[in-house]
C-alpha cells in the first residue's frame, strides 16, 4: 500500500514534469523575434540569419525542435547560451547556471534553517494559547506581513538596517570566500526579508493546522486523560499536522528558489530568479528554458517530497493491517 | 407525538417536544478586527466608485511650480516633487510633482478594478474547470489536474514575465495572465470542494432521481460550495493585488500616466530616502485593503473551523 | 568678471567640462590662452594621490552576456572591464584630444585613405608575451566582414585591409576618405588583444589583470606589475560588478558596500551629497529625445513636429528633472560639449503653448501615440510632462509604455513616434553623420536631405575654423527645423562615489570620465 | 457505601456570540457512591454528556459552568486550578468516549495511548504500565495481548478499540469511570461483547461509574441507579430495577414505550393483499456486485454474492445484518447507483438496465431511495418546498398551483405543518428532516421505497414515531418497502419478510415469523440473542449461553469458498463449512436457510 502510494505519486510527478516541459517549450517560443536575429542584433542580414538558424536547428519543425531539446535536457545538456555565441564560442548554460544555483541554494538553505524552527515555534506557541494576547499579536503581525508587498518589506528593512543603523550591507556583494559570520552578515538583508515573508505563511499555516487538529476528538480525549498542554501539542497534535505543514514549507522553498525575483533584484543577489529575468530581457531562449525547467523541477520534487512525508507520516500507510 | 403534534397526544407533545438536533448554526458575527476590515473595505469600494470625481487633480497632472510658491519668498521655482503633505497636496506630491492623493484615488479604480476582474476571471476559469474535473470522467480529471499541476509549478512571476515579454504589456493581457495564474489554485479548491459535494447524499439523491449533470452542477453543487469559494475569493483577491503590484514593481504594470498602486510605490521609491511619503501612501493603500480583506476572511474562516485554511494549500 | 568666476567654480565642481569652459570663455570674449591659465586640473584640485587600497565599482546593468571579448562589448560594464585590462591604439584625453596609446605615433595620407601606425615596443600581454603588429592586425580584422560579431563593425565598412608592415608597423587602407578614423579607434570595442586568443583572462595588455570573471556577477582585478607605462595605477585592486536596481545601487553606496556607482538619478543627488559622498557630474552631449518618423504619418507633418517642439518645457526639465545637471536641448545633438562645433548663435526654442497649439491645430491632428521605454534616465518623465502640457492645450497624446528590452529591434525606427537616447560621439561630424547622414546607419527619423550630405562631407575636409563653424551651424539649423528629432535636453554624465576615491577625469564619453578611470584614480586610506 | 461524587445543583450554559447564556444543564443533582454504576439516560440534547464531563471538571468549547458544584470526595472540581484538574483527570476520574475510532490518535501506538495517562501522572513507570495494560488486554479478552501495544489504532477493529478505550481508562485505576455511550456505535453482536467486558472489569476493579446512554435496555444491564434526563433537568431518579419495572415519570414511560420488544415470531404486521399482482414489484436475481475493477464479472472487492431477493407488491422486505454485510450495497444495486457486475434487477417483471443513467424516467420514478442520513440527504441550500417540488416537477410535470397543493398534501402525509414548506433543512430537527426525506421519495408516487437505515440515526422515541408513520403510509399508499436496518427489533416490527445478510450472502430469508422462530440459521440466532432485553439480569443470562461465544468480535471477511460465517459459527463443521458453499435448504413456503447443517441440527 505504501509502495503503491509512493509509486503513484512518482508517476503523477513525472507526467506533470512532461507537461511542464511542453508548456515551457511553447511558452518560451512565444517570445517575439527570431532568436537568430536577436543574437545577431542590428547587424543581422538575411544570409547570416539563415545560417545561424540552421546552426541552432531553428529551421526544423517545432515538434522536432522540442524532441531534440527534451533529449538534450534529459541528458543534462541544457544548451548553449547566447552569451558569447556570436564569437563562435558560446557559453554552455550549465556553466552559467552553476554559480547561480550555488547562490540560490545557499540563500534558500540559510533562510530555511532559520525559518523552519522560528515558524514552527511561533506557530505552535500561538496554537497552544489561542485567543491570548500573544496569539493575537502573532496572528495580526503575520496577517499584516502577508498582506503587504514584499518589495515594501525589503525596502523598509534596507532603510532601517542598512541605511539608518548601518548594521548590514544594503546589497549583497559576495567576494566568494566569505564564510561564517561574514557570510551571514553579507546576506543578512535578503535573509531577513525572506525569513519574514516566508515565516509569516508557515506560522499561519502551522497555527491553523494545529488548531484544526486540536478540535479533533482525540485531542479532547488527551485533555480528559490529564495530558499536559505541551505534550498534547508536541506529541498528539503535531504528528497529525505534519502533512499540511510540510506542504506549506515545500511551497515556500519552491518560492525561495524561483519566486524571489523582486528580492533578488532589490538586493542585487545573483540568484537563479534574477538570471531568468536577465535571460528574458536578452531573449536568451535556451537560458530561459533551462531556468524555467529548474524551477519547475524544484517545485515538483519538493511537492513530491512533501507528499512522501505526508504519506510516511500516515500510520495507515506505514503500518498496513 | 414527538416532533409534530398529532391529535391523540397534543398534551404530552407540549411537555416533551423533540429536542433540537443541534443548536442552530451560529450566524457569522465579525470580531472587532473583522468589523474594521468591513469598514475599510466599504471605504475603498466608495473610492472606486467616486474616487476620480472627488480627486483634487487629475492623475496625470504635473502640478505647476507657481502652486508651491511660498508668499513672500523670492524662490521662483520651488521644488514640486516629493513635497510633504500640505494644503496644496494633502498627501504630498510624487517624483514628478503630481498629487499623491489624486493618484491614489484614481489608482484605486485601476488597481482594485484590474485585480477584481482578474480574480473573477480566475474564478470563472477555475470553478468551471474544477467542477468539470470533479464531476467529469477520470480521464478528464487526470488531464486537467496534470495541466494544472504543471502551471502551478511554474513560478507565477516568471510565467507573467515571459508572457508579457512575448505579448506586450496591456491591461487585458495583464488580466488574462493573472486570471490564468490564479485559476490554477481556484481549480484545486473548486475540484476538491466539488468532489466532496459530489459524493454527498443529496447529490446521490438527485442522481437517483435521474437529474442531468447540468442540474446537479448548478442546483446541487454550486450553491453548496458558494460560501467557501466566496471566502476564498477574498484571499485570492488579496494575492492578486499583491501579484499585480509586484508586476508593476518590475515595470510590467499599466500604461502611464495611469496610476496603479504598485507602480506608484515603485516609481516613488527614490523618495523614501528623503523621508517622502509618496511611496508610503500607495503602499498603505495596498496594505489597508489587503489586510482588511484578510481580516474579514480570517474571521469568517474561524467560523468554518479552519477547513478553509486546510484547503488553501491543498 | 563674475561670470568667469562662476564658470571656474562650475568647472571645479564638475558641472562644466573643459571644453565647455573654454567655449564659455570664448563667448565671454576671453581668449583661449587666457582661458587656459584660468583652468586648473581637476586632479590637482582634488589632492595628492596615494598608493594602495581597492575599490568596488557598481555599474547599472549586467547579465550572463557580460563578456571579456572587447569586440562584443555593449554596456558600461563591458567597456569598463575592457579599459581595465586592455589597451587601444589611440585614446582620448580629458580635453577630447587624441593621444597615443599602443600606437606610439600615426600618420595619414593627404586624402585620409591610408593610415600608418607605429606600434609601441616592449608592451607585454598579461601572459608575458610581447604585443606586436600581428596582434593588432588580428584584433582589428575581427571587425571586418558581414559576419563579424563586432558591435561596431559598421564603423569599419570602408576598411580595405589591415596589414603588418613589420613587427612594429601596421598599415590601414580605406576605400573612402575618413578623417574620423582615429576617433573610431578609441572605441572600447577596438582594443588590442592577443592574436588567436583563447584565454580572455590574459589576452590584454592593460593596467589591471583579470583575476576572476563571472558573467552577470562580478570580476576582480589586480594591478598589472609589468604595465608598460606609468599613469599612476594607484589602486591595488578593482572589483567590477553591477546593481540593476537604481535604488539598490544608491543604497549600496550609502551603506558603504561599494565605492563607485554609475548612472545615478538626478533625484538622488541631494541625498548623496548629504550623506557625504561625491557626485561626479560631467556635462556631455548625450541626450534623450523623441523621434517623429518623417516618412510616415503623423511625423511627416511638419506642423505636428513643430508643435511638439514648442510644447517641451525645456527649462523645467533641466531645472526639475535633471536638478540642473544638464543643458537645454535645441532639437539637434550638438550641444556645448562639442565645443567649437556647437552653434551658440542658433536661438533657443522656448516653451510656448500658444505656438504649440497653433501648429498642432494647423496640423489637423488632435491625438497621437508615442511609444515610450525607459531607455534613458528621465525620458519617461519628459514624455509625461509633455503629455500633461499637451492635455492643457487640448491635444491627447497617448503614451504606450513598452519594455526597454527588445526596444531597439521592435520599436525604434519602426513606430511613427518613439523615444530614443544617444550617447555622445567624439566629434560633431560623427554624431551628425551617424544619425542624419545620407549613409548613416541609424537615420532614426528617416529624414533625408541632400544639403545635409554635402555639409557633412565638406565640413570634414574644411580646415578653416570659422567656415567649419558656419557649416556646423547650418547643419544644426537644418536638423532642428526639418528633421523629425526633438531634443529637449542634454544630460550630464552622473556618477557618484565615496569621497575617498579621487582623481576622476572629465571625459564626457562614458561613466566616470569615459569609462577609463582605473589608471589614474586613487583611494585615500 | 460512601459517597464518591456529589453533583449538586449543577448548571451549565452555552455562551452565544452575542454573549447571551443559554442554559443547557438546569440545576442537576445526584450522587455516585463508591463501586456504584449510575446511568444518565436521555435523548440527544438532554445534557447527559455535558453533565458526565462535568465530573472531570471539563466543558466542551462554548459551554461554561454557571452554578452548583461537582464534588469529588468533597472537593469541588469546577473551581479547581488546571494543575489540579490535570492530576484529577485520568488518575482519579477516567473518561470513555462514544467513538473510540475517533478518540484514538491515529498517529500514536495503542500502547502509548493506553499507558500515557498513568505514566504521566506518575502512578506507574512505563514498564509497570505496560504490564498493567497487558493484564487489562487479557481481562478485556482482546486478541494478541503481548503485541497489541505496538500496533496502531487503525489496525484493530471498532469493537476492540472500544475495549482498548476501557483499558486506557482503567490503566490508572481510577476511582470513577465516566462512560459516554460506549456501545452505541457498535453492532449488536459486538455491543453485547463489550458490555460484558465492561461489566466484569468494573466489578473486578471496584470502581464507580457514570454510564451515559440513550438506550434503556443497555442501562438495565449495567446500572445500579438510573437518572432520567430531559432538556437539562432530572425527570426521574431511582434504582435500575425500580425505574425499569415501575417507571414513575411520564417521560420515562415514553422512553420505555419506544423500546421495541425483542424480536420474535408474531410481530410482523399483516399487510393487505389487495395490491397483489403476478409479478413481484422488484426483484434481484443472482446479483454479484462490488467495487473496483471488474474482471470476468467479479469485482476486485466483491461485496454481494449470488443475492436473490424479491419484493412482492405491497409487501415489506426487511434486510438485516451487521455493518459491512452488504445491506446498503444491495439497496444501491436496486436503485441503480451501483451497477451490478452480474445478475439482473427486475421491475414489474421487466429487466432494468444496471446503471441508472440508462434507466428511463418512468422506471426511476417507480423505485425511490430514502437515504440513511436525512442531514446529508437534503441539500442544505434548498427550501423544503423546492426539495419536495422537484420530483413532482421532474416525474409528474406538476407546476404552479398544482405543485403547491401536492407539496401541502405531502407535508400532511408525513405529519409536518404546512409552514415548513418555506424552511431550510437546518431549521428542522432530525426527525423532521427524516420525514421530509420520506416525503421527497413519496412525491414521485413510487411503487417501491428503498429505506436504508432510516431510523438508526434517530433517538428512540423519534425513531419509533417514524416507524409508526411508515406503517401508516404503507397502509395508505400500498407501496412496497425494502427496509434495511441493523436493528432486528425494528425490522421485526415492520417487515413481512426478512432477508438476513452475512458477508454479502443471504444466509436466511423468509416470512418474518418463520425467520424469527426456530429453526434458525446459526447467525440469525446470534443476532436474535444479542438484542438486549429490557430487564435487569438479561446480560448475565446471555453470558452463559453458547451463542455469546460466537459473538466474539472478528472482522467479517468475504470468502470465495465456503461459508463466510465459518470462523464464528458454533456449529461449524471443519473441512466442510470452510471449503464448500453452503446449500440452500428450503424450509417451507419461501423460507430458506443456507447451511451445511440439517434442519434438525439447528439449535432451537
Amino acid at each position: 500500500m505504501l509502495w503503491r502510494a509512493l509509486l503513484s505519486r512518482l508517476g503523477i510527478s513525472l507526467v506533470t514534469l512532461w507537461v511542464v516541459s511542453v508548456l515551457i517549450f511553447i511558452g518560451t517560443n512565444l517570445l517575439p523575434g527570431d532568436v537568430a536575429q536577436i543574437i545577431l542584433g542590428q547587424m543581422a542580414t538575411p544570409e547570416s540569419t539563415a545560417a545561424l538558424r540552421a546552426k541552432l536547428g531553428l529551421d526544423k519543425p517545432p515538434y522536432l525542435q522540442y524532441v531534440v531539446w527534451l533529449q538534450n535536457v534529459a541528458m543534462g545538456d541544457l544548451g548553449i547560451s547566447k552569451a558569447g555565441l556570436g564569437a563562435g564560442l558560446g557559453t554552455p548554460i550549465v556553466e552559467i547556471l552553476e554559480p547561480r544555483i550555488f547562490n540560490t541554494l545557499r540563500l534558500t538553505g540559510l533562510v530555511t534553517v532559520i525559518v523552519i524552527p522560528i515558524s514552527l515555534f511561533l506557530g505552535l506557541i500561538a496554537a497552544m494559547h489561542p485567543g491570548t494576547r500573544l496569539d493575537r499579536a502573532v496572528t495580526f503581525s503575520t496577517l499584516s506581513l502577508i498582506s503587504v508587498p514584499d518589495f515594501l518589506v525589503a525596502t523598509m528593512l534596507v532603510l532601517i538596517f542598512a541605511v539608518f543603523l548601518g548594521w548590514f550591507p544594503a546589497i549583497v556583494y559576495l567576494r566568494g570566500d566569505e564564510t561564517g559570520w561574514v557570510l551571514i552578515k553579507t546576506l543578512a538583508m535578503p535573509i531577513l526579508t525572506l525569513v519574514i515573508v516566508a515565516s509569516s505563511q508557515i506560522i499561519r499555516m502551522t497555527r491553523a493546522t494545529v488548531l484544526n487538529v486540536m478540535s479533533s476528538p482525540y485531542i479532547e480525549m488527551a485533555i480528559l486523560k490529564g495530558v499536559p498542554r505541551k505534550r498534547i501539542i508536541l506529541r498528539h497534535a503535531l504528528f497529525n499536522a505534519v502533512g499540511p505543514i510540510v506542504n506549506v514549507i515545500a511551497l515556500n522553498l519552491a518560492w525561495l528558489v524561483g519566486g524571489v525575483v523582486v528580492v533578488e533584484q532589490i538586493f542585487s543577489y545573483p540568484g537563479l530568479a534574477k538570471l531568468m529575468v536577465e535571460g528574458v530581457l536578452m531573449r536568451d531562449l535556451p537560458l530561459v528554458q533551462a531556468c524555467a525547467m529548474i524551477f519547475c523541477v524544484t517545485y515538483i520534487v519538493l511537492i513530491f517530497i512533501a507528499d512522501m512525508a505526508t504519506i510516511l507520516s500516515n500510520p495507515r500507510l506505514r503500518h498496513p493491517k | 407525538m414527538s416532533d409534530t403534534p398529532t391529535p391523540q397526544n397534543t398534551n404530552s407533545a407540549i411537555q416533551f417536544d423533540e429536542l433540537p438536533d443541534a443548536p442552530p448554526k451560529r450566524k457569522i458575527k465579525l470580531s472587532l478586527l473583522g468589523k474594521i476590515g468591513v469598514v475599510v473595505l466599504i471605504f475603498w469600494a466608495i473610492v472606486v466608485a467616486i474616487g476620480p470625481m472627488i480627486a483634487p487633480y487629475h492623475e496625470a497632472d504635473i502640478l505647476d511650480e507657481e502652486l508651491f510658491i511660498v508668499p513672500g519668498s523670492d524662490e521662483m521655482y520651488p521644488d514640486t516633487d516629493f513635497q510633504p503633505p500640505s494644503k496644496i497636496v494633502l498627501l504630498g506630491s510624487d517624483y514628478l510633482g503630481r498629487d499623491t492623493l489624486s493618484r491614489i484615488l484614481f489608482g484605486a479604480r485601476t488597481t482594485i478594478g484590474i485585480s477584481f476582474i482578474a480574480t473573477t476571471l480566475a474564478y470563472l476559469l477555475g470553478v468551471l474547470l474544477g467542477i468539470a474535473a470533479a464531476v467529469g470522467s477520470k480521464r478528464l480529471d487526470m488531464i486537467l489536474s496534470r495541466l494544472n499541476d504543471a502551471l502551478l509549478s511554474i513560478p507565477s512571476i516568471m510565467f507573467a514575465l515571459v508572457m508579457i515579454a512575448a505579448l506586450g504589456s496591456t491591461i487585458p493581457l495583464l488580466i488574462l495572465l493573472t486570471g490564468i495564474i490564479y485559476a490554477t489554485s481556484v481549480f484545486r479548491i473548486a475540484r476538491s470542494l466539488g468532489q466532496e459535494v459530489m459524493v454527498s447524499d443529496f447529490v446521490e439523491a438527485a442522481r437517483v432521481r435521474g437529474e442531468g449533470l447540468w442540474w446537479i452542477i448548478t442546483r446541487e453543487i454550486l450553491p453548496n460550495i458558494a460560501m467557501p469559494l466566496a471566502t476564498d475569493f477574498g484571499l485570492r483577491f488579496v494575492w492578486v493585488i499583491l501579484f499585480i503590484s509586484a508586476l508593476s514593481f518590475l515595470g510590467l504594470g499599466v500604461q502611464p500616466p495611469m496610476s496603479d498602486w504598485g507602480s506608484m510605490v515603485k516609481e516613488n521609491l527614490p523618495g523614501l530616502i528623503y523621508g517622502s511619503v509618496a511611496p508610503i501612501m500607495p503602499a498603505l493603500a495596498i496594505a489597508t485593503l489587503t489586510i482588511s480583506v484578510n481580516m474579514i476572511v480570517d474571521d469568517i474562516s474561524a467560523h468554518t473551523g479552519g477547513k478553509l485554511a486546510k484547503r488553501m494549500i491543498a | 568678471m563674475k561670470e568667469v568666476k562662476t564658470f571656474q567654480q562650475m568647472y571645479r565642481d564638475g558641472h562644466v567640462s573643459r571644453r565647455e569652459f573654454l567655449a564659455a570663455m570664448g563667448a565671454l570674449g576671453v581668449t583661449a590662452a587666457t582661458a587656459g591659465s584660468l583652468l586648473t586640473s581637476a586632479s590637482a584640485l582634488a589632492g595628492t594621490p596615494t598608493r594602495g587600497g581597492s575599490v568596488i565599482f557598481a555599474s547599472n546593468l549586467h547579465g550572463p552576456d557580460d563578456t571579456l571579448d572587447p569586440l562584443l562589448g555593449t554596456s558600461t560594464i563591458d567597456y569598463t572591464r575592457s579599459n581595465a585590462s586592455r589597451n587601444g591604439l589611440i585614446q582620448i584625453w580629458d580635453d577630447m584630444s587624441l593621444n597615443a596609446e599602443l600606437a606610439e605615433e600615426w600618420s595619414v595620407n593627404s586624402n585620409a585613405t591610408e593610415y600608418t601606425f607605429k606600434i609601441r615596443k616592449g608592451v607585454t600581454f598579461h601572459d608575458g608575451s610581447e604585443l606586436t603588429a600581428e596582434d593588432v592586425v588580428w584584433s582589428m580584422e575581427r571587425h571586418l566582414g558581414e559576419d563579424s560579431p563586432s558591435s561596431i563593425k559598421s564603423f569599419f565598412t570602408n576598411v580595405t585591409e589591415w596589414k603588418a608592415v613589420d613587427k612594429y608597423t601596421v598599415k590601414l587602407s580605406l576605400s573612402s576618405p575618413d578623417a574620423d578614423m582615429p576617433y573610431k579607434l578609441t572605441q572600447p570595442q577596438a582594443k588590442i588583444v592577443k592574436a588567436n586568443a583563447t584565454d580572455w583572462l590574459t589576452a590584454g595588455s592593460g593596467p589591471y589583470l583579470v583575476d576572476s570573471f563571472q558573467a552577470g556577477v562580478k570580476s576582480t582585478h589586480s594591478r598589472n606589475p609589468n604595465y608598460w607605462r606609468d599613469t599612476g595605477q594607484w589602486l591595488d585592486g578593482i572589483e567590477i560588478t553591477a546593481i540593476t536596481d537604481m535604488n539598490a545601487r544608491l543604497n549600496a553606496l550609502l551603506a558603504g558596500s561599494v565605492d563607485m556607482i554609475t548612472s545615478i538619478s538626478p533625484k538622488q543627488i541631494q541625498k548623496i551629497e548629504e550623506s557625504g559622498n561625491n557626485v561626479l557630474s560631467v556635462p556631455a552631449g548625450l541626450y534623450g529625445g523623441i523621434c517623429c518618423l518623417k516618412n510616415t504619418a503623423p511625423g511627416e507633418n511638419d506642423d505636428l513636429v513643430q508643435g511638439l517642439r514648442y510644447i517641451q518645457d525645456r527649462e523645467r526639465i533641466v531645472r526639475k528633472f535633471l536638478k540642473g545637471h544638464g543643458t537645454l536641448g535645441n532639437d539637434h545633438p550638438i550641444n556645448v560639449s562639442y565645443g567649437a562645433d556647437h552653434c551658440h548663435e542658433l536661438p533657443q526654442i522656448p516653451y510656448d503653448p500658444e505656438k504649440a497649439k497653433y501648429h498642432l491645430n494647423k496640423s489637423g491632428y488632435s491625438e497621437a501615440e508615442l511609444f515610450v521605454a525607459p531607455v534613458t534616465g528621465i525620458i519617461e518623465d519628459v514624455c509625461l510632462l509633455m503629455q500633461a502640457n499637451l492635455k492643457k492645450i487640448g491635444f491627447n497624446l497617448k503614451l504606450k509604455k513598452v519594455p526597454s528590452d527588445g526596444y531597439w529591434g521592435a520599436v525604434w525606427m519602426k513606430e511613427p513616434l518613439n523615444v530614443v537616447s544617444w550617447n555622445m560621439r567624439p566629434t560633431a561630424n560623427s554624431m551628425m553623420g551617424i544619425q542624419f547622414g545620407p549613409n548613416g546607419n541609424w537615420n532614426d527619423t528617416f529624414w533625408n536631405s541632400d544639403r545635409m550630405g554635402e555639409l557633412l562631407k565638406d565640413s570634414l575636409a574644411e580646415t578653416d575654423a570659422a567656415k567649419r563653424h558656419e557649416m556646423h551651424c547650418e547643419m544644426q539649423k537644418l536638423v532642428s527645423t526639418q528633421s523629425g528629432i526633438i531634443i529637449p535636453y542634454h544630460t550630464n554624465v552622473l556618477d557618484a562615489h565615496n569621497p575617498k576615491v579621487q582623481g576622476f577625469s572629465n571625459v564626457p564619453l562614458g561613466q566616470f570620465g569615459g569609462n577609463q578611470w582605473m589608471e589614474h584614480i586613487w583611494k585615500n586610506a | 457505601m460512601s459517597i464518591l461524587l456529589e453533583v449538586d445543583h449543577l448548571k451549565i450554559s452555552a455562551r452565544k456570540d452575542d454573549d447571551n447564556l443559554t442554559p443547557i444543564v438546569k440545576g442537576v443533582s445526584f450522587n455516585v457512591a463508591r463501586g456504584e454504576v449510575i446511568a444518565l439516560i436521555g435523548e440527544s440534547g438532554s445534557g447527559k454528556t455535558t453533565i458526565a464531563l462535568a465530573a472531570l471538571g471539563y466543558t466542551k468549547p462554548g459551554l461554561e459552568f454557571t452554578g452548583g458544584q461537582v464534588r469529588l470526595e468533597g472537593e469541588d472540581v469546577i473551581t479547581m486550578a488546571s494543575d489540579q484538574l490535570r492530576a484529577l483527570r485520568g488518575q482519579r476520574v477516567a473518561y470513555l468516549a462514544q467513538s473510540a475510532a475517533a478518540t484514538f490518535n491515529p498517529a500514536l501506538t495503542i500502547g502509548e495511548q493506553v499507558t500515557e495517562s498513568c505514566v504521566l501522572h506518575g502512578i506507574l513507570n512505563q514498564e509497570q504500565a505496560n504490564e498493567r495494560a497487558e493484564f487489562l488486554y487479557r481481562a478485556l479478552e482482546l486478541p494478541d495481548p503481548d503485541r497489541l501495544g505496538k500496533r496502531y489504532p487503525h489496525q484493530v477493529s471498532g469493537g476492540q478499540l472500544q475495549r482498548l478505550m476501557a483499558a486506557t481508562a482503567l490503566c490508572g485505576k481510577p476511582d470513577l469511570l465516566v462512560l459516554d455511550e460506549p456501545t452505541t456505535a457498535l453492532d449488536v453482536t459486538t455491543q453485547i461483547e463489550v458490555l460484558k467486558a465492561f461489566k466484569s472489569v468494573i466489578k473486578q476493579e471496584g470502581s464507580a461509574a457514570i454510564y451515559v446512554t440513550h438506550d434503556l435496555s443497555v442501562v438495565a444491564q449495567i446500572a445500579d441507579h438510573i437518572v432520567v434526563l430531559y432538556a437539562g433537568e432530572v425527570q426521574e431518579h431511582g434504582s435500575a430495577e425500580q425505574v425499569v419495572s415501575h417507571p414513575g415519570h411520564d417521560y420515562t414511560r415514553r422512553l420505555m414505550h419506544a423500546v421495541r420488544p425483542p424480536p420474535g415470531a408474531g410481530q410482523g404486521e399483516e399487510t393487505s393483499s389487495e395490491h397483489h399482482r403476478e409479478a413481484p414489484a422488484l426483484e434481484v436475481k443472482d446479483i454479484v456486485a462490488g467495487y473496483g475493477k471488474t474482471q470476468n464479472g467479479i469485482p476486485s472487492i466483491t461485496v454481494l454474492r449470488d443475492v436473490n431477493v424479491s419484493i412482492e407488491r405491497g409487501h415489506t422486505v426487511g434486510v438485516i445484518g451487521e455493518s459491512g454485510c452488504g445491506k446498503s450495497t444491495l439497496a444501491r444495486v436496486m436503485a441503480g447507483l451501483l451497477p451490478a457486475a452480474q445478475g439482473k434487477v427486475l421491475l414489474d417483471g421487466e429487466t432494468l438496465k444496471p446503471a441508472l443513467q440508462r434507466r428511463s424516467r418512468g422506471e426511476l420514478q417507480k423505485v425511490q431511495f430514502v437515504f440513511q442520513m436525512a442531514d446529508t440527504a437534503l441539500n442544505p441550500r434548498q427550501r423544503i418546498d423546492h426539495i419536495l417540488g422537484r420530483p413532482l416537477e421532474f416525474y409528474l410535470g406538476l407546476k404552479g398551483k398544482e405543485k403547491r397543493r401536492r407539496i401541502g398534501e405531502l407535508l400532511q402525509m408525513v405529519e409536518l405543518p404546512q409552514e415548513f414548506a418555506g424552511r431550510y433543512p437546518e431549521e428542522l430537527s432530525g426527525g423532521q428532516k427524516q420525514r421530509v426525506n420520506l416525503a421527497r421519495a413519496l412525491a414521485a408516487s413510487p411503487e417501491v421505497l428503498l429505506c436504508d437505515e432510516v431510523i438508526s440515526a434517530l433517538d428512540s422515541i423519534v425513531g419509533a414515531n417514524v416507524i409508526e408513520l411508515l406503517k401508516r403510509l404503507r397502509k395508505q399508499t400500498g407501496v412496497s418497502f425494502v427496509f434495511i436496518s441493523h436493528d432486528l427489533s425494528t425490522v421485526a416490527s415492520f417487515a413481512d419478510e426478512i432477508v438476513v445478510l452475512y458477508a454479502g450472502r443471504v444466509v436466511e430469508k423468509g416470512a418474518t415469523d418463520a425467520v424469527l422462530s426456530p429453526p434458525y440459521h446459526p447467525y440469525t440466532r446470534l443476532l436474535i440473542s444479542s438484542v438486549p432485553e429490557l430487564r435487569v439480569g438479561w446480560l448475565e443470562e446471555t453470558m452463559q449461553t453458547q451463542e455469546a461465544q460466537a459473538g466474539i468480535d472478528r472482522v467479517v471477511t468475504l470468502t470465495d469458498t465456503g461459508c463466510p460465517f465459518f470462523d464464528r459459527c458454533p456449529l461449524a463443521i471443519k473441512d466442510t463449512c470452510d471449503r464448500e458453499t453452503a446449500p440452500a435448504r428450503q424450509l417451507g413456503a419461501g423460507h430458506t436457510i443456507e447451511c451445511h447443517r440439517s434442519e434438525a441440527e439447528f439449535v432451537h
